[in-house]
């Protein structure tokens, strides 16, 4: 059975339903990893918090997601509070913002820890200290006595994995988690990444706009255009041969080393017409690819 | 080490601030233009009698040697003493300032402890009808002069109801039974005002909260919606308050003011009204600086407060 | 004849006390018609580089000099003829433009600075100068009249180069100009900056943490880390044959797309 | 939500604008008429809002009770932003220890409360709407000074700021180019939330009896005359005036600032 099972979801915000997910349908097997890739706007992170039931009120969804049978769209608040951070997780983009400025860390984690557990605090803390030495944390038991401004953003990225990881849960949601950091830190945090999501078995959504990441640790991809998936496969399959002009345009723009030095890099629009071109006068206030729908209400 | 010095900084600057604030009151009452004796005895007073009266009064001396014997008595605790009625303005101000304590003591945390649920409503249920409705009343509350409010209460419940007696103050030692029934009017308008004013810092504060990414984690790691906001957004909101405490004794002291004016009571407002009439100069003074010092004093201990709490002054984080 | 030369340069912000040392000793010598591509990541000095090289910044200590001419931030000269030649592209195409001037308003700016009226080229027409530089930038003439808002990233990236070119610079000085675009858009945009740099005859210094867009764009580097400039040399020499461990692992941090 | 913000903003506030402008030309009665034997006439016909103590039209009194209110308000206003947004954008751009000293002023006129700083000003001066108004204003100056420094602050970090230096553009033409521009909407929100606070400060001067001389009709000198034993209707009509002109003039900016807020826009 599939751990996440989504179907003709489609979300859109506001009175004027703005749409920026679009009737999109897919399933995460235990264990697997999924890439979705996308521009910014495609609508990858919209995907995310409806999964993780963190829109703004203004949303509205429609369609289903079930996570291990159970419907999510559907369930009330306090239900749902107990599947998030224990069976289902999230990793968040920016490790700056994403920590309590005002508690300690190894306190953040230790709280999660107790929210889903009946286990005492002195247990807890032993916890939470092995758990922030294996995602290469040096001296763990300092670090959970630290106040985030105190860590670099690579150890915040690290606390917040150990959080995601700390209740060994069935499916990690990353939303760009590498983004903000470094290239040789987001190096080692995704080869870290990638060893724990295999030791406590967990499946995972990978989000990004780096078709380079997604290559090196997903096993199958799926690419998101404005609001809508436009493939699906596994993961050499569509970056190798791409079925959709869409794929096949993100493929090659993102291969600049292919390109010799001073030549030509390859656009989008080579592969693929889609209405927003970059040069064109603007036709709407917005870049987003956002569409009308009718109102559903 | 930095903290020590940080904090010396900090007392350096309000001494000296104490001290300019006193100029500037100083420079205020007694620098500006218009001749106090003259208008004590009125414009048809002989210049003889003028002239005598400001030598009985030292005003023939130079204004910075005046300046400068009213801050050294001060700082032995002497405030002046009244040009009209020769009596030492710290005798003066004794009483009044008892009821002026009593009301701004009571008002203070009372009117805290009610902001703090009207703004975490206010915040939570922002975009629903019972948010609305909250911040809408805080809105009108605020709108409403303190001494309006304190007038519909003496309306309803002294005028019409006939519950309580809305005149003057009894001291606590005299009869705690009156001294309560005399302060629950005033206190209470104080307090609706108050309240609506500080609900908005925390309603604010909390909605800070809402959009901050640390509150979408901890949402994602499963607390619920308003545990959630409670546990990562209650030392958000307290640093919030802890900030405009000073500003909210200022708005206390001139509500209290205003209120002692409604319900007749005998406290610094009044004496301050009454000595502002009768132009009585160093009586004025006097209750102004005690009034400023006190704000001033307040702001200092707050700055050394957040000194002690903020985890990122104390120990010179990196960021 | 050099464009920039920097001889031991260091920059240290901050009082006594805590001070930070954010270039150290740094030696660069920058030829006209040449691509810089500068590499470092977070906290590297690069941004401060850049903007010593914009005269926004003055050397701690060491010297700087400005076509072999030593650069005084104070002396109205030399900074006169930095000013009037030296322009900047930046990452957020956001923040770069003012969001309350038309897009012909923005354009035009550089032209009207005081500075420039002692040189003698200066476009006298800066209505048809704007025109030139929009159509240059690939932008239509109806953008004139709108604001930045009404754009979109890869648009508001072209309208700041626009800006950048107006004064017909002859160094172009770029702070990670891609970086906040997306992988799509960022082509259009070093397409641009390539064809630009070419047809102007510019000098390009280009800040980045993108290996891949300096071994595409540039012909020298020089590598950053903590403050001091551990490997420089052609693009090409110091890619494949790169002498510093860092500057190894840098190019190894780069995820690939072969499976 | 947010409109009906606005447009609850502008019927207030838009009330006692009329209410002013119909009081130069035209009012029931003479609002300085006493009138013994009609003296607390309760609200009906002629004296619509009834009379007070003196047996003077309240309505007519009303009307030129608002001249006062937005006279102290606009001169209070205008007063503290001519001085406060200069100093605020000088202080941003740059210098250090003009910002120093700037600030450390600010916190002794801050712990002035505009009330307190008019009752010391009154004892000097005697009490008068003119000191009333420029009291207000003066201790109003450093919250002036406070938003302009904060936002100008916010602009000064904006790469457009760069760009414009790397062009060589003079620092006081970026001032009036770039930052004025810009912090001008942050301001304005300012300005009408001043407003109210100035009304409600000279409502609470002339209600202690030290703004204007018992001859101009203020509204909270109306409030202070009122016996809330033998009419209390008549202390309720002005209360309402002065809430309904502050609430007003609150929501005028707050509607305002709700459209300037990108957050605000995003979640629309």
């Amino acid at each position: 059975m599939s751990v996440l099972r989504v179907r003709d979801l489609t979300v859109s915000f506001g009175r004027r339903h703005l749409v920026a997910v679009d009737q999109v349908s897919l399933d995460i097997e235990p264990g697997q990893r999924l890439g979705l890739v996308g521009a910014s706007g495609s609508g990858k992170t919209v995907l995310a918090s409806t999964i993780i039931g963190l829109l703004p009120d203004n949303a509205h969804v429609d369609g289903s997601v079930t996570f291990d049978g159970q419907e999510l769209t559907t369930l009330p608040d306090r239900e749902f509070s107990a599947i998030r951070g224990k069976d289902l997780t999230m990793v968040f983009q920016e490790p700056m913002t994403a920590l309590d400025p005002t508690m300690r860390v190894g306190r953040q984690a230790a709280e999660l820890v107790a929210l889903h557990s009946e286990s005492s605090q002195g247990t807890t803390r032993q916890l939470v200290v092995d758990v922030f030495d294996r995602v290469g944390l040096d001296q763990a038991s300092r670090i959970v006595d630290a106040y985030p401004h105190e860590l670099s953003g690579g150890q915040r990225q690290r606390v917040i994995i150990a959080m995601a990881l700390i209740n060994r849960p069935s499916l990690v949601i990353c939303d760009e988690p590498t983004t903000a950091l470094d290239a040789t830190v987001q190096a080692k945090v995704l080869r870290l990444l990638d060893e724990e999501l295999a030791s406590v078995d967990a499946a995972c959504l990978f989000i990004s706009h780096d078709l380079g990441l997604v290559a090196s640790l997903c096993s199958d991809v799926a690419v998101i255009h404005a609001g809508r998936i436009v493939e699906r496969g596994r993961t050499e399959q569509v970056f190798h041969h791409p079925s959709h002009p869409y794929t096949a345009g993100l493929v090659a723009t993102a291969s600049i080393d292919k390109v010799r030095p001073g030549e030509r890099l390859p656009v989008i629009e080579d592969f693929f017409d889609p209405s927003t071109v970059d040069s064109a006068p603007p036709s709407e206030s917005t870049n987003r690819p956002h569409r009308r729908i009718r109102r559903s209400r | 080490m930095a903290l020590l010095r940080a904090a010396t900084r900090r007392v350096v600057i309000f001494l000296v601030t104490v001290l300019v604030a006193s100029a500037v009151i100083f420079g205020i009452v007694q620098a500006l233009p218009g001749d106090v004796a003259l208008a004590t005895l009125g414009m048809g007073a002989s210049p003889e009698s003028v002239d005598a009266l400001r030598v009985q009064w030292g005003l023939d001396r130079p204004l910075a040697l005046r300046y400068l014997e009213w801050v050294v008595g001060m700082v032995h605790g002497d405030f002046g003493a009244s040009y009209l009625t020769g009596q030492s303005v710290v005798s003066q101000i004794g009483p009044p300032l008892a009821v002026t304590a009593w009301l701004v003591g009571l008002s203070m945390p009372l009117s805290l402890l009610a902001a703090l649920p009207l703004g975490l409503v206010g915040a939570m249920g922002r975009r629903r009808w019972f948010g609305v409705s909250v911040n809408a009343a805080t809105h009108v509350g605020l709108a409403i002069p303190v001494f309006f409010v304190g007038a519909i209460l003496t309306i309803i419940f002294a005028v019409k109801l006939r519950w309580v007696r809305a005149n003057g103050y009894v001291p606590l030692t005299t009869s705690p039974g009156e001294w309560a029934i005399r302060l629950v009017l005033p206190v209470a308008s104080i307090v609706i005002v108050q309240a609506c004013f500080l609900a908005r810092y925390v309603r604010a504060g909390f909605i800070d909260v809402l959009t901050e990414d640390y509150y979408r984690t901890a949402r994602a790691v499963g607390w619920t919606r308003w545990r959630g906001l409670w546990r990562h957004g209650i030392r958000n909101v307290a640093t919030s308050v802890v900030t405009v405490i000073g500003l909210q004794l200022a708005s206390l002291l001139v509500g209290a003011i205003l209120v002692e004016q409604t319900f007749a009571m005998p406290g610094l407002g009044s004496l301050l009204v009454q000595a502002v009439r009768r132009r009585d100069l160093m009586v004025v003074q006097g209750v102004g600086m005690l009034l400023v010092a006190a704000v001033l004093t307040v702001n200092f201990l707050v700055d050394l407060a957040y000194l002690a709490i903020d985890p990122r002054l104390k120990r010179g984080g990196r960021s | 004849m050099s464009v920039f030369g920097l001889n031991d340069v260091s920059v240290r912000f901050g009082g006594r006390r805590r001070s930070v040392e954010a270039l150290r000793g740094v030696d660069l010598v920058i030829e006209e018609h040449e691509r810089w591509g500068i590499v470092g990541e977070s906290g590297s000095g690069k941004t401060t580089l850049l903007k010593l090289l914009a005269g926004l910044e003055a050397p701690t200590s060491g010297s700087l000099t400005f076509f072999d001419a030593a650069l005084d931030l104070r002396r109205r000269e030399t900074m006169a003829k930095l000013r009037s030649s030296v322009q900047m592209v930046f990452q957020d195409p956001r923040g770069s433009l003012d969001p309350r001037m038309t897009i012909a308003d923005i354009v035009a700016e550089p032209l009207r600075s005081p500075l420039l009226r002692g040189r003698g080229d200066v476009p006298r027409d800066r209505a048809a100068r704007v025109d030139e530089v929009l159509e240059a930038v690939g932008l239509d003439r109806s953008a004139k009249s709108l604001y930045p808002h009404e754009f979109s990233g890869g648009q508001r990236q072209r309208i700041a180069l626009a800006r950048a070119l107006a004064p017909r610079p002859k160094i172009l000085l770029a702070d990670e100009p891609v970086s906040a675009l997306d992988v799509s858009v960022r082509a259009h945009v070093l397409n641009l900056v390539n064809d630009l740099v070419d047809s102007m005859g510019l000098t390009l210094v280009m800040v980045t943490h993108d290996l891949a867009v300096v071994r595409h764009t540039c012909d020298h580097v020089g590598v950053l880390r903590h403050g001091q400039l551990v490997e420089v040399g052609a693009t090409g020499e110091v890619m494949d044959h790169p002498r510093q461990a860092y500057t190894k692992e840098l190019i190894n941090a780069v995820a690939r797309l072969d499976v | 939500m947010k409109k009906l913000t606005v447009i609850i903003g502008l019927v207030c506030s838009g009330l006692v604008v009329v209410a002013a402008l119909v009081s130069l030309v035209w009012t029931p009665f003479d609002p300085r008429k006493v009138d013994g034997p009609a003296r607390f006439a309760p609200p009906g016909w002629p004296h619509v809002l009834g009379t007070d103590a003196f047996g003077i039209d309240t309505a007519s009194r009303l009307l030129v009770g608002a001249q006062t209110t937005l006279l102290v308000g606009v001169v209070a206003v205008a007063l503290a932003a001519v001085i406060g947004v200069p100093l605020g954008v000088f202080v941003g751009m740059g210098h250090r220890i003009a910002g120093e000293v700037v600030a450390r002023a600010s916190d002794i006129l801050f712990a002035l409360p505009a009330l307190l700083l008019a009752i010391l000003l009154a004892a000097a001066l005697g009490a008068s709407v003119t000191t009333a108004a420029v009291a207000i204003g003066i201790a109003t100056i450093p919250v002036f000074q406070r938003m302009a420094r904060a936002a100008t602050l916010t602009v000064m970090s904006q790469d457009y700021i760069l760009a414009a230096q790397v062009s060589g553009i003079p620092g006081g033409v970026i001032a009036i180019r770039h930052v004025l521009p810009n912090i001008t909407p942050v301001l304005g929100v300012q300005a009408a939330a001043s407003f109210s606070m100035a009304i409600l400060a000279e409502a609470g001067l002339s209600y202690l009896g030290l703004s204007a001389p018992q001859s101009t009709p203020t509204w909270g000198r109306m409030l202070h005359d009122a016996n809330l034993y033998a009419a209390p209707i008549q202390a309720v009509i002005p209360g309402v005036a002065i809430a309904v002109a502050v609430l007003g003039f609150n929501l005028l900016g707050d509607g305002v600032r709700d459209y300037l807020d990108p957050r605000m826009k995003e979640l629309r």
